[in-house]
């Protein structure tokens, strides 16, 4: 079956994150296609690259990183929600006049448009968030 | 428009407080150039995110109440509105903006329906993607 | 010497009214800010609440939070006083403590 | 086909549970996840609105999470069935939508 | 220690479901080191923090718990817990992890001290400065 | 008066920024001294100079740091909180083998001391959060 998953919330601060990697996980486990992974509102925190969690700690952008890796997972930003809160690419940084971008490489910077497609093209949309 | 997939956003929280009801709008706004069939719910405190006479000078917010009423524009013409949650809130329909649509046949068509909790249930459970706020 | 106690949530969707309600002493002053100004709607099932707390304690809202969600002063539960930026800063000055129910 | 309700809040501080329960058709199937397990738990004010669902709805919570806020099976009302995130993977598979109560 | 202050943290929250609680330890670990006269409040959802037997194995969180049994370590020996807080969630102080601290003359004394609604509005009222999570 | 100020939430999500901007504001008109204003939990998203809002939408980084410059004021971001939430200066930046920093001028990282010890000086301390 083809899963797409919405996440609204940044990493640590709420849970939503955490529930939607090991939704993720356990859907890949079993078989199913994993078609999008959407990043709105906080959500799109999850993205940076500069984020140090304790060492005793999980850490959730590589977690994400690694199940992109190891399944191919379309993981994508919302661009107008990372604008708001400065998690840029390399051409965003450019464009805007920024010195410096933050997104980690196993996510990209799309449109609100890939969620609905992701709505669209998806059986079940799970939305995970506070 | 027979492939067409219902999409429900619904919307639980009150503007200004948290960004929810704007982002949801921004979702809407962009959904609609999709040509699925859109409706949205307001329930509990996301009812007032219909509040009429919202003035956000003073507060330092972009006052973004007016989008609503350009949802017609959209071909975004059902906004279903939970009575009890109006009721529990002190409010009725009068206190929420007018928010209208056209059709080919007609002008001016009320956007906003109050149901019931009951209604709004069968509402849910017929939509094939719900996006929640 | 009494508290301010502030309330950010919505009393529809939270504890933050009623713990504050429940836990503020005689003499205390509660200021409803950001979403929780809805709390001090006339007709609200809240209202009861804030009208049975004005017998002991002072009730205020942030009035540009008020406007922002359409409400007006008539709106309001009647002895329900209005404050702006300005008397936020008054009323935390003016208390021992401030108290946030987040 | 039927709706998979998941409710992510503590029923002691927001309506999630209470609008899930009361929007969720004869059925539908509600599960608790994160801090929304602690509705679950016997003898609390919430028990009895999830036992009067059970008439017309399963209910179920996410174990890990009832595990890691120190309550055990036992602790649960009787008739709610625990699922760890394989089994919440078949509960959206099995309905045709799930609508997140956030 | 005549010009320390009082310093009430005051947690409402679940621990897990959001990062307060967590947080909120941190500063009362770190606050320690500055020898104020140091309270915590348990009260609404905060009281979930002090439960027993939590297992984090698997949902990936870090079990912080053993943190509060730590706390007489750092001269933190007051932990109020607000009685109707417990009953409304079906919890009794059985549910709760033991807790306490050592004092000059005796050992083990109990820190988890449950009040009711009226005594912790009084001691909330002594504080000079309430941090709320 | 001595004011400290404490900032839980991040921009934009939710108000607390926003209010906790206006009451910094009109304490300072008033004549009041702020004595710290102290970034904690998400609260550290404030301090980003990466966030690029919408033109017709307030910028609060802005708004917070030219507020900093006109006051002189002392804002302290945490740093455990910032690592986790990837908020990073030159220093920490280099020394977490990270690649970008991505801090404001107008903050400072420092630690949870800072807090405390805001709670000490000030006369009142005010908290803004969810």
């Amino acid at each position: 079956m083809k899963f797409g998953i919405v996440v609204n919330e940044g990493p640590y601060t709420h849970q939503a994150s955490d529930t939607a990697y090991n939704f993720t996980k356990a859907a890949l486990e079993k078989g199913h296609e994993i078609i999008r992974v959407f990043f709105y509102h906080d959500g799109v925190n999850n993205a940076t690259r500069l984020t140090v969690p304790p060492q005793d700690d999980r850490n959730l952008q590589k977690l994400w990183s690694e199940l992109a890796e190891a399944h191919k997972l379309d993981m994508v930003v919302c661009i107008a929600a990372a604008q708001r809160r400065g998690i840029l690419d390399e051409n965003e940084a450019k464009r805007q006049g920024k010195d410096a971008d933050n997104i980690a490489p196993a996510f990209r910077i799309s449109g609100l448009g890939q969620l609905i497609d992701a709505g669209i093209k998806a059986d079940r949309l799970v939305t995970f968030g506070d | 428009m027979s492939d067409a997939k219902k999409f429900l956003y619904l919307n639980r929280k009150a503007p200004y407080g948290t960004i929810y009801a704007l982002e949801s709008l921004e979702v809407v706004l962009i959904g609609a150039a999709f040509e699925q069939q859109v409706s949205l719910a307001f329930v509990d405190d996301g009812v007032y995110q219909l509040m009429a006479g919202q003035n956000t000078k003073g507060s330092g917010f972009k006052n973004f109440s007016n989008t609503y009423k350009a949802l017609g524009d959209y071909d975004v013409r059902n906004l279903y509105v939970e009575k009890e949650s109006l009721d529990e809130r002190g409010l009725s329909v009068d206190d929420l903006m007018p928010i209208t649509h056209d059709t080919d046949d007609e002008e001016d068509l009320p956007s906003i329906m109050v149901v019931s909790r009951a209604e709004m249930a069968k509402v849910m459970s017929e939509q094939d993607v719900v996006l929640s706020f | 010497m009494s508290t301010l106690h502030t309330v950010n949530k919505s009393p529809f969707d939270g504890t933050s009214l009623s713990s504050a309600l429940g836990l503020a002493l005689p003499g205390d002053a509660v200021l409803l800010i950001e979403d929780g100004v809805v709390g001090a709607r006339k007709g609200s099932s809240a209202a009861k609440a804030i009208e049975a707390s004005l017998a002991s304690c002072k009730v205020y809202v942030l009035g540009p939070d008020v406007a922002a969600r359409g409400m007006k002063a008539e709106d309001l539960v009647s002895g329900v006083e209005s404050v702006d930026y300005a008397g936020f800063v008054d009323l935390a000055a003016n208390h021992a403590r401030t108290q946030s129910w987040l």
